[in-house]
C-alpha cells in the first residue's frame, strides 16, 4: 500500500496531478450546476410574477399607430 | 464622512472588478507581458532566471501603470466628479479612497499572481516568499504614487499614455529596492540587504500614502476649475 | 435633391435592443419635401427607429428603401443623421471640423460657407470644439447637414439646447431642405414648428 | 406578420425542443461519464505497468493526454460554432460557443499543470519555453480573451459577434499546436497515438489512456449541455427583467 | 430645509473662460423658496454661471454666498448640481446607481424609495444604466436629487429630453422642494413652468 | 472615394500627433521601457547586448499595443463613428485609413527611435541596418492586426487592456520572425536566415494588410449595429 502511494518516488507528482484534475473537475461541475439551478429558478420565479403576459410579447410590444 | 468613504472605495472596486474595469485585466496583462519575454530574448533557462526578478518588477509596473488612467478620468468625463467634489468627502479623501481601490483590484491579484510567473520565468522557488513580501510592501507605492500622475492628466485625452510617462520615474525607486530585495535572497544575505531593501520599500509606501493623496488633490483642484 | 419622385418606404419594421422587443410593425411612407416626425413617451424607440434607417442599428425584420434616390447608394449614403451625440473633437476648430466633413462626404465648393452661415457660426469659427457651449456644439453638428447635400436627414431632437434664435434658424434650415425636396424624419419633444410635418406617435401613452 | 422564431429566440429565449433533448439526455451522459472515468481511472492507477523509461510517472499520462486533446477538442467546437453562428445566424450555436469555452479552458490549464508536474521529473523543470508549451499557454491567453470579450459586452447579441469573429481568428493556433512537435523539433513527444502508421504506445497502457479520453469527452458533453441550458435560462432570465421593466414602464 | 431664512447672494461676479470675459457684473438674490431661472442665448454663460456657484469654476471676481444654511458646510456641500451630464455609470443599475448616491452623500434612510418615486424609476431600477435612452437616463440623473435633501438645486436644463409626462413630474418635483424652503437656479431655453419664478437674463441678444 | 480615405488618414493623423494624441507618446514608452529593463537585470554589457534584440522588439510590440485602443473607440464614443459609417468609404477602407494613419504615428516613429534605443542596450552597430530593416517590415503588422482587436473592443469601457489581450497572441509571429532576423545577422549569415525571416515578416504584414481591414470591419459591424 505504502509503495502504491509512493508511486516509485514520484508521489509528489503524481497525487498533485490527480489531486488538482479532480478538484478542477469537480469545481467545474459544481459550478455548472449551481448556475443552471440560479438561473432556472430565477426565470420560473419571473415567469410566475409576470403571470403568462410576458409570454405575448407582440401584442404588448405592438404599438406604432400613424396620426 | 466613514460611510461615504467606503461607499466610494467599494464602488470603485466594484467598477473595477467587473470587466472592463481592469482589475483581472491587470493581472492577465502582467501574465502576457511576461510570458512575451521569453519569446523575445529566447528561452535559454539560465539568462531566463537572470532576468526574472527584473522582468517580473517590470510587469507590475506596466500592469500597474496601465490601469492608472482611469482612476479619475472616467469620473471627469461623465460628469460624476463633479457630484463626488460636492461631496462631504474633503478631495484628498477621495484620491486616498479611489487609490485604496486601485490597489486592492490590481496590486493585490498581481501581487498573488507573481509566484505563477516566477515558475514561468524559472526563478528558484526559495525565492519566491520574498518577492511576495518585497511587492506587497512596494505596491501601495504604486498606488499612491499613480494617484498623483493620474490627477495631473485627468482631462486630457489619452492622458493615460501620459500618466504613465509622467509617473515612470518615481516608479524607479521603487523598481530598483525591490529588485534589490529578491536579488539580495539569492546573495544569501536576507539578514542586511535583503532586510534594508524591504524596509526602504516599505517607507516609501508609507511616504506615498501621505504625499500622493496630497498632490493628487491639489492637481486634481489645478486642472478643473 | 430635385428628384421629385424620392421616397421613403418602412414597412412592418421592427426593432429589439438587449433582447427586447422595442416595437414591431411599424410602416410609413415619406415623399420629397415630406417631413415625420416621431414623438412618444422616453425610450418608445424613436432613436432606435431613426439609427435603423440610418443603417447604425440591425434591422431585425420588416424593410426599409428609399426609392426615387441615386440607385448606386444605399440609404446611408443618401441620409444625414444628427443624433445625441454631437461627433465633434476637442481639439479641430469650428472651421476644420465642417471641412473634414466636407472632404469626407465629399461635399461641393462653397458647402462649409453655407454651413457656417446656416447655423450662425461665423464668427465662432476659429475656435477650438472645446471652447463650446452646449448649444453652440449642437448647431456645429447641425451646421454639417449643409456641407454636402444629401436628401434625408434623420434628426434626433434637433433643437436640444438651442436657443430661440437657433431655433429659428434650424426651422429655416429645415424648411429649405423640405422645400428643396428632401424628406426629414426627426424625433422630438418639443414642436418643431415644421411646415408640412405629420406625426408618428410610437409607444403607448405613459400610464405610470 | 410578426418575428420569426429565431428572432422570438433572441427576445424571449425558449427554444423548447433543445431544452426537451438536452434534459433526456444528460442523465445518461453523465452516467457513462462517470462510469468510463471511474473504470479508466482503476487501470490507469491499479492495473497498468509503469513504464519502463519513465517509471510511475507515466501515469500523469492518463489525465494529461486526454486534457490536451480536450483542449483542443473544445476550441475546435467553439470555433465550429462560431462560424455557424456567423454564417447561419442560428442563435443556438452561439450558446453552444460561449459555454465551451470555460470548459476548454479548465482543461487547457489541466494540461499545463499536468505537463509541468510531467516535466519535473522528466526533464528537471516545471516550465520550458518550447513550441508545443508555448502554444498550450497562448490557447490559454484564446480562451480566457474570448471569455472577458463575452463578458465585456453587454448585449449578447454584439458580444456572440465579436466573440465568433476572435474565436474564427484564434483558430489558427490549433493546427500550430497539433503539429509544433513536427515543425519545431522540441522537448515533447510526438504524437503517438493518431498517427498514420498506427499507435506505437503498449496496448497495456492505451486501454486506461483509451477510456480516460473517452470518459473525458463525455464529461466535456454533459457539460457543455448543463452550460448551454444554464446560459439560455440566464438569457431568459435577462430577457423577462426588461420585459418587466418596459411593461410597467411605457 | 425648514430654514426659511434661507439666502442666496451672488454679487458682481465676473467669468472668464478660454481667457474670454462670458460675463461681469452679475448680481442677483434668491430666498427661501423662490426660483431664479437663468435665460439667455448659446454662450451667453448659464452654465458657467451655475458651475461657479457650485463651485466647480474658478471665480475671478465676485461674491457667492450661502446664509441661513449649515454654518458648517461650504455651498458645494448643500448643493445639488445637474449639469450637461449625466454622471452615470454603465454597468450599474439604477438601484445601484441611487444607492451609491445616498451613501456617498450621506442620504436618509427612504431617499432612494423617494427618488425612484419621484422620476417613476421604479420600473427600471433592475437595468444597468447602458439600456437607458436619453430621456431614462435624464431622469435617473435628476432623480439623484430626492436621494438625500440639499437646500439649493442648480439645474442645467433639467427638462431637455424629457418626455411630456417627465417634464410634469419634474415640475412637481421642482416645486415640492420650493415648498419645502428649497431655492433653485435653473438654466434653461424652455418654459420649465415654475411657480414663484424670476428670470435673470444673461448676454446679449445674439447679433451675429 | 479617394479624398474622402485622404480626408480621414489625414485627421487620424493630425488628431494623433497633437498632445494628447499618442504618437510622440508611443515612442517616449518605448523609450521608458527599454530603459527600465537595464535597471531590472543589472549593467552587465554582455548580458545587455544578448538581450538587446528581444527587449527592443518587446518595448515596440507594447508601445504599439498601448496606442491601439482609440483607433475607433474615441470615434464611436463621441458619436463620429456613425458619421463616418454612413459615408462614402466602405468600413473595409475606413479601417485601412485608421490602421495607416496608426503606423505612421506610432510605428514609423518607433522604427526611427529603435537603433537609438539599441546603442543604449548595447547592440552592436552593424546589426542596426537589419534590425530598422526587419522592423520597417514587421511594424505595419503590428497596426493591422491591432486594428481586428480594436474594433472587437469598441464600445467596452477599458478596451484598450482587453484589446492588448486579444491582440497579443496575434502579435508573437512578428515577434518570434523579428528577433529571428535580427539574431541571424549575428551568425553572420545574413543570406539565408536572416533573409527568410525578412521575407516571413514582410509575409506577415501583406497578409494583415488584407486580412486585418476585413476582420476589423466585420468586428465593427457586430459590434456597433
Ligand atoms: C506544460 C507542459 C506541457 C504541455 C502544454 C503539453 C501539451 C500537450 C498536448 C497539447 C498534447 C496533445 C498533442 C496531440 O495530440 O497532438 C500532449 C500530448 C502528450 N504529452 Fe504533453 N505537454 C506538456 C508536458 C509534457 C511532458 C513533460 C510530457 C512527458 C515527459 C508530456 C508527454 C506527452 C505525451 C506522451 C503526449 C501524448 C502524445 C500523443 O500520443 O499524441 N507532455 N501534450
Ligand atoms: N444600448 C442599448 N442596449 C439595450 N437596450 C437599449 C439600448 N439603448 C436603448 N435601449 C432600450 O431601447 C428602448 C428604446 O430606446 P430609444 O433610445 O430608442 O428611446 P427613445 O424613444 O429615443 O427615448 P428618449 O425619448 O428617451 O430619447 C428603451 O426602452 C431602452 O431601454
Ligand atoms: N471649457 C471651456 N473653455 C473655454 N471656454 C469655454 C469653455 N466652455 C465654455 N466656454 C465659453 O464660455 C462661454 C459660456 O459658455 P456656457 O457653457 O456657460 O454657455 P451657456 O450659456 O450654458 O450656453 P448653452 O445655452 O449653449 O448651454 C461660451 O462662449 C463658450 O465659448
Ligand atoms: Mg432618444
Ligand atoms: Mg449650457
Amino acid at each position: 500500500m505504502a509503495e502504491f502511494f509512493s508511486m516509485g518516488g514520484y508521489a509528489l507528482y503524481v497525487w498533485p496531478c490527480y489531486g488538482i484534475a479532480a478538484l478542477v473537475i469537480a469545481g467545474l461541475v459544481w459550478q455548472s450546476l449551481r448556475d443552471w439551478h440560479v438561473q432556472a429558478a430565477l426565470a420560473a420565479e419571473l415567469e410566475k410574477a409576470a403571470g403568462g403576459r410576458v409570454r405575448r410579447p407582440a401584442d404588448a410590444a405592438r404599438q406604432g399607430e400613424m396620426k | 464622512m466613514r460611510r461615504a468613504f467606503l461607499a466610494l472605495a467599494a464602488r470603485d472596486i466594484r467598477l473595477a472588478a467587473g470587466i472592463g474595469g481592469g482589475g483581472g485585466m491587470a493581472v492577465f496583462f502582467f501574465l502576457t507581458v511576461v510570458a512575451i519575454v521569453p519569446l523575445g530574448v529566447g528561452p535559454d533557462r539560465p539568462v531566463l532566471e537572470l532576468l526574472a526578478p527584473g522582468m517580473l518588477w517590470v510587469g507590475l509596473l506596466l500592469a500597474s501603470l496601465l490601469t492608472l488612467d482611469r482612476m479619475f478620468q472616467a469620473d471627469v468625463e461623465d460628469g460624476s466628479f463633479d457630484l463626488l467634489s460636492m461631496g462631504p468627502l474633503p478631495l484628498e479623501l477621495v484620491a486616498v479612497a479611489k487609490s485604496l481601490a486601485h490597489w486592492v483590484v490590481t496590486g493585490l491579484p498581481l501581487v498573488v499572481a507573481a509566484p505563477v510567473l516566477g515558475i514561468l520565468l524559472n526563478l528558484p522557488p526559495e525565492r519566491m516568499p520574498l518577492l511576495v513580501m518585497a511587492m506587497l510592501a512596494g505596491t501601495p507605492a504604486l498606488s499612491f504614487i499613480g494617484a498623483v500622475g493620474a490627477a495631473l492628466t485627468v482631462g486630457i485625452r489619452r492622458g493615460g499614455l501620459l500618466a504613465s510617462l509622467l509617473v515612470l520615474p518615481f516608479y524607479i525607486p521603487v523598481l530598483i529596492f525591490g529588485v534589490g530585495a529578491v536579488e539580495a535572497a539569492a546573495g544569501g544575505f536576507e539578514g542586511q540587504a535583503g532586510m534594508q531593501a524591504m524596509l526602504l520599500l516599505g517607507a516609501i509606501s508609507l511616504a506615498s500614502f501621505v504625499i500622493g493623496p496630497l498632490g493628487a488633490a491639489a492637481a486634481l483642484r489645478a486642472n478643473l476649475r | 435633391m430635385t428628384t421629385s419622385d424620392l421616397r421613403l418606404h418602412v414597412s412592418d419594421l421592427a426593432c429589439i435592443r438587449g433582447g427586447r422587443v422595442v416595437f414591431e410593425g411599424i410602416s410609413f411612407e415619406a415623399g420629397a419635401g415630406e417631413a415625420l416626425v416621431l414623438t412618444g413617451p422616453n425610450g418608445a424607440g424613436k432613436s432606435s427607429l431613426l439609427r435603423q434607417i440610418a443603417g447604425l442599428l440591425d434591422i431585425e425584420q420588416g424593410t426599409i428603401a428609399l426609392t426615387g434616390g441615386d440607385p448606386e447608394r444605399g440609404i446611408a449614403e443618401q441620409a444625414h443623421y444628427a443624433g445625441h451625440l454631437d461627433g465633434l473633437k476637442p481639439p479641430m476648430t469650428v472651421l476644420e471640423t465642417l471641412r473634414f466633413w466636407a472632404a469626407f462626404l465629399g461635399g461641393a465648393a462653397g458647402g462649409v460657407e453655407t454651413a457656417l452661415e446656416a447655423m450662425a457660426l461665423a464668427p465662432l469659427a476659429d475656435l477650438p470644439a472645446a471652447y463650446l457651449s452646449a448649444g453652440q456644439k449642437r448647431r456645429l453638428s447641425l451646421a454639417r447637414l449643409a456641407v454636402s447635400p444629401r436628401p434625408l436627414w434623420l434628426l434626433d431632437e434637433p433643437s436640444v439646447a438651442l436657443d430661440a434664435a437657433s431655433v429659428a434658424r434650424l426651422r429655416a434650415f429645415m424648411a429649405g431642405h423640405l422645400a428643396g425636396g428632401g424628406i426629414i424624419v426627426a424625433a422630438t419633444h418639443l414642436d418643431l414648428g415644421l411646415p408640412v410635418a405629420r406625426e408618428l406617435r410610437l409607444g403607448r401613452e405613459v400610464a405610470a | 406578420m410578426s418575428l420569426t422564431a429565431a428572432q422570438r429566440f433572441h427576445a424571449y429565449a425558449n427554444p423548447a425542443r433543445f431544452m426537451a433533448l438536452s434534459d433526456r439526455l444528460l442523465t445518461p451522459l453523465w452516467a457513462a461519464a462517470l462510469l468510463t472515468i471511474a473504470v479508466g481511472l482503476w487501470f490507469a492507477l491499479f492495473n497498468s505497468p509503469p513504464d519502463y523509461q519513465q517509471g510511475e510517472t507515466v501515469r500523469i499520462m492518463y489525465v494529461h493526454v486526454p486534457s490536451a486533446w480536450l483542449a483542443m477538442f473544445g476550441y475546435s467546437v467553439m470555433a465550429f460554432a462560431s462560424a455557424i453562428a456567423l454564417i447561419f445566424r442560428h442563435p443556438l450555436a452561439d450558446v453552444a460557443a460561449k459555454s465551451a469555452a470555460p470548459i476548454g479552458a479548465a482543461f487547457t490549464f489541466l494540461a499545463l499543470v499536468t505537463g509541468s508536474l510531467w516535466g519535473k521529473p522528466m526533464w528537471g523543470t516545471w516550465w520550458e519555453w518550447d513550441a508545443r508549451m508555448t502554444s498550450v499557454l497562448i490557447l490559454l491567453f484564446l480562451y480566457l480573451g474570448y471569455m472577458a470579450l463575452w463578458a465585456a459586452i453587454e448585449d449578447p447579441v454584439r458580444a456572440a459577434r465579436a466573440a465568433a469573429v476572435l474565436a474564427l481568428a484564434g483558430a489558427i493556433n490549433i493546427p500550430v499546436i497539433r503539429y509544433s512537435v513536427v515543425w519545431w523539433n522540441t522537448l515533447h513527444q510526438p504524437a503517438s497515438v493518431f498517427r498514420m502508421d498506427g499507435p506505437t504506445i503498449a496496448p497495456s497502457m492505451l486501454l486506461p489512456l483509451g477510456l480516460m479520453a473517452i470518459g473525458f469527452t463525455l464529461l466535456f458533453l454533459a457539460l457543455h449541455l448543463v452550460r448551454m441550458r444554464a446560459e439560455i435560462m440566464r438569457r431568459r432570465v435577462r430577457a423577462l427583467r426588461l420585459a418587466r421593466a418596459s411593461s410597467s414602464e411605457a
